[in-house]
């Protein structure tokens, strides 16, 4: 290793590659990955990772994977799936991360489209899905499964055991110990180093091409942004396909040289993180909405005295919380003193219990977040900032600089990022960060990026007085109302969704005279809020049923509007009227991106029938509609929906 | 409320299984011992160490071995009096019938006597469980109490049939000053103490509780119930014995078989129920209430009876002593069987888990 | 051999007041699974309250017949009784239920102790006498056949018969009354009596008085014996090594177990003990049940101990 | 369970009779079981299917037959010396040790293999820490394949009957036994345990190699799981084959009908 270092220091590290055998030679026994498995966290230093990565390298090249060729990547967050990407790149082929939970005609779909040759996937499970469109898929030769649980039988020659392919790649390596130095060599910063499949809020996804120069520029400016070095700890339990954990677990990784985690299973990933308490956090402001409204239930069990301690101290982190976390000197001593207590008393704890304790810097983005939802994670002491990108930019366009947060701007343009707002209020962005292309697809790739080099973001937005970037909502869906008044639909619904009871909402108003809403229900606080009242249910379509809970959403509408009110550019969008969806909106459904954003166009397709109902003045509208089941059953669901008026507030003209 | 678990994760099994594998209780516990072994010392006197401390440690001593055979392996005693006397009198004719033999060595050996006789006593287990193994017990508690009152041998022929030990020595150190014993009671406690953590948390504890739990499930699974139960016995009688040795040579110094009654044997049971059963600490939380609630009452009990403008007679004091008992070990087998130290550990749960409830 | 008869017949006729306090165990052993370790408590406190009763009667009466007296003292005194047995039940044993017998046992233990510490509070902690007017001059019998007869002691001859009558006054309850009948039912099956409608708690209580009045009985002529003292409560501990015997379940087995520990301790301490320094009675009780435990565990007339799984 | 072959006999029963005082729980019952294969016990309640797996592990000893495992004779063998054999169990009422944590009951099925004394455990570092260490792993690798890993730390009796079973069968595997008896492994659960519970039997029979031999009420996953099927009646053997011979056997429809299932 020494040797081959040596020799390397003169290269650059301008690939993934380069990069982790440098932190081999130069840090190579710090952690690099660590794994929750059989109970402990079992530990792998970086010249351990970049051995494995040789020997999967070596391996795929003994079953012919070369230079060019995609790797699909399926599964839930696990060691050596992260390490095949990097043995890919050191081929110089691609890796296509890819949605675990995706079902196997959405895979079909990219497994062709990206000409997959070779895939590694987790376990059992993953195989079947792929064997089930094999033949769907001419391209797919081989299968490289990393779990060999109750795949005995399965005979298919193309079927192999990662544990094998390992194996011969030692093997192999060490026959020709200089055949990956060779091939990481001919790597250059212009290749392409992933392609991640935008979830696709509008149409088929498209793949991204992303180049190591491009993303190693992304993460390094944000690895300086936040000063982030080899000591940080971060959890990666996000799926592997979307950009987010890729810069976050993948990219800055491999640049800082710091440390990754991966959860023993979905049902531990709480208790994990708990353990360890990562220093840099990543999430999207749904787990930090869950995780919020997981601890007001939970708080709400709590003895009186407990509770209200509770809520004494959470009002005085409203108050002064973020001002002392941003070190403003607006605060009073008696302030100061109060908070230092409740620091002692709860928010101390609270981070503990929600495995914050360590957190140095915490991000959110892929979509807005509750303004409330925000200040709370800040007010106890959570640096928790906004970022802002797009799956084409590395994620990385803005990023909210400590001390300068505000709750309702996504933070300023990254280092070497330019960024301006074209005439229909569109974000463009220029800048190292984009990406080379979408896989064969130069007309959207033309669409994408104008002549001038200007990525057209598709959200709307506008610079504040201190340069930072506001984000309204998606450009195709800010509209307007019949009388011309602006229409953002997001910002509403994000309003109407920071309530603990909400889960989703879909707002609509465009050419309409007025705003109407669905409102999806959170099972969980509802539920809880039912059962402390004696309310029996029997589950969802039940609950949301319910006449007393109609009146709860009731409430929480009001409040928006008398929200909204207040701001005259949205004041004229109050919620007129809502009902209550008899069913949750389910990516299974195509009703949410994997992501979990709505798919508004299609919503409004199937349920034409309520929308109707809503701008009819009906009081109820009754419906029925297809539901799929985790297994793949599929059944009815039908509910007779009430439709409910809200009371709207004249608009307040500020006091300037 | 006090801990930050945040990134004490374990990277190996070594680090998960340790005593305390929570950094915070680690620390919290070295402070205590560190504190019994220096600060109490420097801050108590001559009389606390006499009617509270010592007497504390050496029941803890003796609870902690009922508890191994009672809370961890499930058989019943009530004859826990009579080991402790075993212990003392092999201790005491080791002592002086072998020349040379240096103190800590008799009381060892006092306890090793204890713990054969205890497989001897244990023996009906195999057969029989509850009362019928406490009759088995009680037998061995009324012959023993027989044996060291009429046979002169055990007392080595001393006329007044009440044995005394002169002065315990450890390597030429000379245990004289109350502070003294206190600190040779309080290693021997520490030491077996953390012997007896190993046990329960290693094999042969899981053994005993396997027995204790579901005795067919154990034997199913190759659990052998006699070297389980006799094994309990044994190692049980051990401390115990070692403590009676302890009591006899360190506390009193001399003594006769009325000092280890039956009335002992209850003691010493009441202590690990109202303590906790099957819990290490349960068994010093047990033997300091037991040994504290007396004198508490003592002084308690004539001023309040004086608000009443009655006297309170020391005759009542007792009654009322037993009486409270009595209520305790009621009170704690319906609402806590395991005892204190349950309490205390959903305390700590509820620490750790703060500000949630649960 | 006049010698030997004489000490059988004593024995015989402590044997008897074995039997009784066996009595009250195997009773709520029978009804309840438990093995009532308070039951030399109660016979301690029952002796108190009567003691007590028939010397404060008088003064607060101011009556002078001793007849009358002890008459109503035995009235309070089985009340006293019966609310004790209704307390245990309610307090205790209810909260109890189908908890194994190492714990009901330690229960009735904590129980003990509290009656030990409320006995001796209420009645006070000195040695009483009860005086219920028995003959304590001696007899002699078959003079006869041996030079100066067999002594014994005619009170120790109207306990024996007194006890000898209770036994059978509670068989007969046992087998011929309808609550005898429910309370063997619950003996046999609990789950089963409880189905069948038999209030499992009512019978609890009951059989509980009975052992109380058993308790009170054996109090009073041990109590006329000795004096009601601290020492009776003792007696508990004589006769469990009886039931063990006898075997728990069965009251044949009481009686007899009674009467063979009573004689083997006196035979024992009087032909065995010289040898070995005396004051044997006790462990050798006690010797003689632990062998029977690893040899027949369900003793002489109990029912064999199978578990299943 | 295509590439699982199944091997000679290796658990054979030879006219077993059990009786309780006067009852007659199994009357002259003989059958036996491959290595490797799963074999199912069915039959009506009282049937005497339990019994017939408390006489295999000797828990009962039958009064007459002959039990030969691996041609040696067993007729009357202790359920301590069953378990040194390689028979494990689980149990139709889940006989969980309450007190203790779902790792600690999994550990006590490593019994049998750990060696180290009473004095070394006393003093724990040596062999005893050694040895707990490398038993941690092997039931580690259990609470994986189980998929029990968010249930490790809690004691058993919080837990809800399904994961209960699914404990119960974990401690059983950790003996790494030859043969398996499960004794109604899905009593009392909803479709998707029973689906992961065959599932795991499966995998267990698969992976493993062991041989199963299971009581199991639900004709459908019996059916679907088990290579071969014994069927009681009162105590009598009435039907013995695959499967699909069971199921058109009259006796044993009969039976069926006859006792409501």
């Amino acid at each position: 290793m020494a040797v081959t270092h040596t020799e390397r220091a003169a290269t650059p590290l301008d690939t993934f590659p380069r990069l982790l055998l440098n932190h081999a030679a130069t840090r190579g026994d710090r952690p690099a990955t660590r794994e929750k498995y059989l109970g402990i966290w079992q530990t792998w230093n970086w010249s351990q990772v970049a051995g494995e990565v040789r020997a999967i390298a070596s391996g795929l090249a003994e079953l012919g994977f070369k230079r060019g060729d995609n790797l699909a990547i399926i599964g839930d967050n696990r060691p050596r799936l992260y390490w095949s990407m990097c043995a890919a790149q050191m081929l110089g082929g691609v890796p296509v991360p890819m949605y675990q939970d995706a079902v196997a005609a959405e895979m079909a779909f990219v497994l062709t489209d990206g000409e997959i040759r070779f895939a590694i996937v987790e376990d059992q499970e993953q195989v079947d899905k792929l064997l089930e469109i094999k033949d769907q898929c001419p391209s797919l030769q081989h299968i490289l499964y990393d779990d060999p649980r109750g795949m005995r039988h399965y005979t298919q020659t193309y079927l192999q055991g990662l544990d094998e392919v390992v194996a011969m790649g030692r093997i192999h390596d060490k026959n020709q110990p200089d055949f990956i130095p060779s091939e990481v060599a001919l790597g250059s910063a212009e290749d392409v180093a992933v392609m991640l499949y935008t979830s696709g809020t509008t149409g088929k996804p498209k793949g991204v091409c992303l180049t190591h120069g491009t993303f190693i520029a992304a993460a390094t400016s944000g690895v300086d942004f936040d000063h982030l070095t080899e000591q940080e700890d971060i959890l990666s339990y996000l799926p592997m396909a979307w950009v987010g954990d890729h810069l976050f677990s993948y990219a800055q990784a491999l640049v800082a040289g710091f440390t990754i985690n991966c959860p023993e299973s979905g049902d531990t990933v709480m208790t994990d993180l708990r353990e360890i308490g990562p220093t840099y956090y990543f999430a999207p402001p749904r787990v930090f909405e869950n995780l919020l409204t997981t601890v007001m239930i939970r708080m709400e069990d709590a003895g009186a005295l407990k509770r209200n301690m509770f809520h004494y101290f959470m009002a005085v982190a409203k108050r002064c919380g973020s001002d002392i976390l941003d070190a403003k000197p607006n605060v009073s001593t008696a302030d100061r003193l109060l908070y230092a207590l409740g620091n002692v008393l709860i928010y101390g704890p609270l981070r503990n219990v929600l495995g914050m304790s360590r957190i140095r810097v915490a991000y959110t983005a892929g979509a807005a977040i509750g303004p409330d939802l925000f200040r709370f994670y800040r007010s106890i002491g959570v640096n928790l900032k906004q970022l802002y990108g797009a799956t084409e930019t590395c994620a990385a366009v803005c990023l909210q600089p400590d001390r300068e947060i505000k709750f309702d701007s996504v933070g300023k343009p990254a280092p070497g990022v330019e960024v301006k707002i074209a005439d229909n209020g569109e974000v463009l962005v220029r800048g190292k960060l984009l990406l080379k292309e979408y896989y064969r697809r130069p007309k959207d790739t033309a669409e994408a990026i104008d002549a001038e080099g200007w990525f057209h973001t598709g959200d709307a937005g506008f610079f504040d007085d201190d340069g930072h970037l506001k984000i309204i909502d998606r450009a195709k869906d800010v509209g307007k109302l019949a009388d011309g008044a602006i229409f953002a639909p997001n910002y509403i619904e994000n309003k109407l969704k920071f309530f603990q009871y909400i889960k989703e909402a879909v707002c609509f108003g465009h050419d309409r005279d007025m705003v109407c809403a669905f409102i999806n229900i959170d099972v969980g606080a509802v539920g809880n809020w039912a059962e402390r009242r004696g309310l029996p249910y029997s589950g969802y379509t039940d609950l949301a049923a319910k006449s007393e809970v109609l009146e709860l959403i009731r409430e929480c509408v009001e409040q928006v509007n008398a929200d909204l009110s207040h701001d005259v550019m949205v004041a004229e969008t109050q919620v007129h009227r809502f009902l209550i969806l008899h069913k949750e909106l389910d990516p299974d459904d195509d009703e949410l991106t994997r992501t979990r954003k709505v798919r508004r166009g299609f919503v409004a397709e199937k349920y034409q029938v309520l929308i109707d109902a809503l701008y009819t003045g009906k009081t109820s509208q009754f419906i029925e509609t297809q539901v799929k089941f985790e297994d793949g059953r599929s059944g009815m669901v039908s509910a007779d929906l009430a439709i409910c008026e809200v009371k709207t507030f004249p608009v307040m003209k500020k006091a300037a | 409320m006090f801990y930050r678990e945040n990134g004490q994760f374990k990277t190996s099994y070594e680090k998960d299984q340790q005593v305390f594998s929570i950094p915070q209780d680690r620390w919290a516990i070295f402070a205590i011992i560190a504190f019994a072994f220096i600060g109490i010392p420097l801050l108590v006197d001559e009389y606390l160490f006499r009617a509270i401390l010592i007497p504390f440690v050496i029941l803890s001593l003796a609870a902690l071995g009922v508890n191994i055979l009672v809370g961890y392996c499930g058989q019943i005693t009530l004859g826990a009096g009579a080991f402790m006397a075993i212990g003392a009198y092999a201790g005491y004719n080791f002592l002086v019938r072998i020349s040379g033999m240096p103190t800590l060595g008799a009381i060892l050996l006092g306890g090793l006597t204890a713990a054969v006789v205890g497989i001897v006593f244990g023996a009906p287990s195999l057969r029989v469980r509850g009362l019928y193994l406490a009759v088995a017990t009680l037998a061995a508690q009324f012959f023993w109490d027989w044996a060291f009152l009429r046979i002169k041998w055990f007392t080595n022929d001393s006329p007044s049939g009440s044995v005394f030990v002169a002065d315990v020595s450890l390597m030429g150190w000379t245990v004289n000053t109350a502070a003294e014993k206190y600190l040779f009671c309080l290693g021997i406690l520490v030491v077996f103490s953390l012997l007896a953590k190993n046990m329960v948390r290693g094999s042969i504890g899981r053994q005993w509780m396997a027995i204790r739990d579901m005795d067919v499930a154990a034997t199913v699974i190759g659990i052998r119930p006699m070297y389980a139960k006799l094994s309990a016995f044994a190692v049980s009688s051990f401390y115990v014995g070692v403590a009676g040795a302890l009591w006899g040579f360190v506390h009193l110094g001399s003594w006769e078989p009325a000092a280890f009654s039956i009335d002992r044997s209850f003691q010493l049971l009441f202590m690990v129920i109202i303590g906790g059963m099957g819990s290490i600490v349960g068994s010093f939380f047990g033997a300091a209430f037991i040994v504290i609630l007396p004198l508490f009452l003592n002084q308690m009990l004539p001023v309040v009876g004086g608000l009443f403008g009655l006297d309170v007679s020391i005759a009542l004091v007792s009654h009322v002593e037993i009486m409270i008992f009595g209520a305790l070990i009621i009170f704690f087998l319906i609402v806590e069987p395991h005892g204190i130290a349950r309490l205390w550990s959903t305390g700590r749960e509820k620490l750790r888990l703060w500000p949630f409830p649960h | 051999m006049a010698f030997f008869l004489e000490t059988l017949l004593g024995g015989l006729m402590s044997g008897m007041l074995y039997s009784l306090v066996a009595l009250g165990f195997v009773l709520i052993y029978k009804a309840s699974g438990v093995f009532n370790f308070a039951q030399g408590a109660m016979v301690l406190f029952a002796a108190l309250s009567m003691a007590r009763f028939s010397e404060w009667i008088p003064q607060w009466l101011g009556m002078e017949n001793l007849f009358l007296a002890n008459l109503l003292a035995f009235v309070v005194s089985v009340a006293v009784m019966f609310v004790v047995a209704w307390l245990i039940e309610r307090l205790v044993l209810r909260h109890l239920v189908n908890q194994e017998g190492a714990t009901l046992l330690m229960a009735t233990l904590g129980i003990a102790y509290f009656l030990d510490g409320v006995g001796q509070t209420i009645f006070g902690s000195d040695i009483y006498k009860i005086d219920v007017g028995m003959p304590k001059e001696p007899v002699f019998l078959l003079e006869s056949i041996f030079q100066g007869g067999i002594l014994i002691n005619k009170e120790d001859f109207i306990a024996a018969f007194v006890s000898a009558m209770l036994v059978v006054a509670l068989s007969i309850f046992f087998q011929k009354t309808s609550t005898g009948r429910a309370l063997r039912a619950v003996a046999d099956d609990h789950q089963a009596a409880q189905s069948i409608g038999i209030p499992l708690n009512r019978i609890w209580v009951i059989v509980w008085c009975v052992a109380g009045i058993t308790a009170l009985v054996a109090g009073i002529i041990w109590g006329s014996k000795l004096g009601a003292q601290f020492s009776l409560s003792t007696v508990a501990l004589r006769a469990l090594p009886v039931v063990i015997l006898g075997g728990l379940t069965s009251i044949p087995g009481a009686i007899i177990g009674g009467l063979i520990i009573g004689v083997g301790e006196k035979l024992s301490e009087v032909f065995l003990g010289p040898y070995v320094g005396g004051g044997i009675e006790i462990w050798f009780a006690y010797m003689l049940a632990l062998i029977f435990l690893l040899f027949r565990p369900q003793g002489l007339f109990g029912e064999k101990i199978i578990d299943r799984v | 369970m295509s590439g699982r072959k199944i091997g000679e006999v290796i658990l054979d029963l030879k006219n077993i009779t059990l009786r309780f005082g006067g009852v007659t729980a199994l009357e002259d019952i003989s059958f036996d079981v491959r290595e490797h294969e799963v074999r199912a016990i069915i039959g009506p309640n009282g049937a005497g299917k339990s019994s017939m797996l408390n006489v295999i592990n000797g828990v009962y000893r039958p009064q007459e037959g002959d039990i030969i495992l691996r041609g040696e004779h067993h007729a009357n063998m202790d359920s301590y010396g069953a378990a040194k054999a390689g028979l494990a169990r689980t149990f139709q009422n889940i006989a969980l040790f309450k007190g203790m944590s779902v790792l600690d009951n999994i550990m006590t099925g490593r019994n049998l293999k750990m060696k180290a004394n009473l004095l070394q455990q006393a003093v724990w570092f040596g062999p005893a820490q050694r040895e707990e260490l490398e038993h941690r792993e092997k039931v580690e690798e259990i609470i994986d394949f189980l998929e029990i890993q968010h249930i490790r730390k809690t004691p058993v009796g919080r837990l809800p009957y399904g994961l209960q079973k699914r404990v119960d069968l974990a401690r059983a595997l950790a003996m790494e036994p030859q043969i398996l008896l499960l004794d109604e492994p899905m009593a009392g659960m909803n479709v998707e345990e029973k689906q992961d519970m065959s599932r795991f039997i499966l995998d267990v029979n698969d992976q493993f190699g062991t041989t199963v031999v299971l009581i199991e009420h639900d004709m459908g996953v019996v059916m679907d799981i088990s290579d071969r099927v014994v069927v009681l009646d009162y105590g009598k053997k009435i039907g013995d084959g695959t499967p699909d011979e069971v199921r058109a056997n009259p006796d044993v429809i009969s039976a069926y009908l006859g006792a409501s299932h």
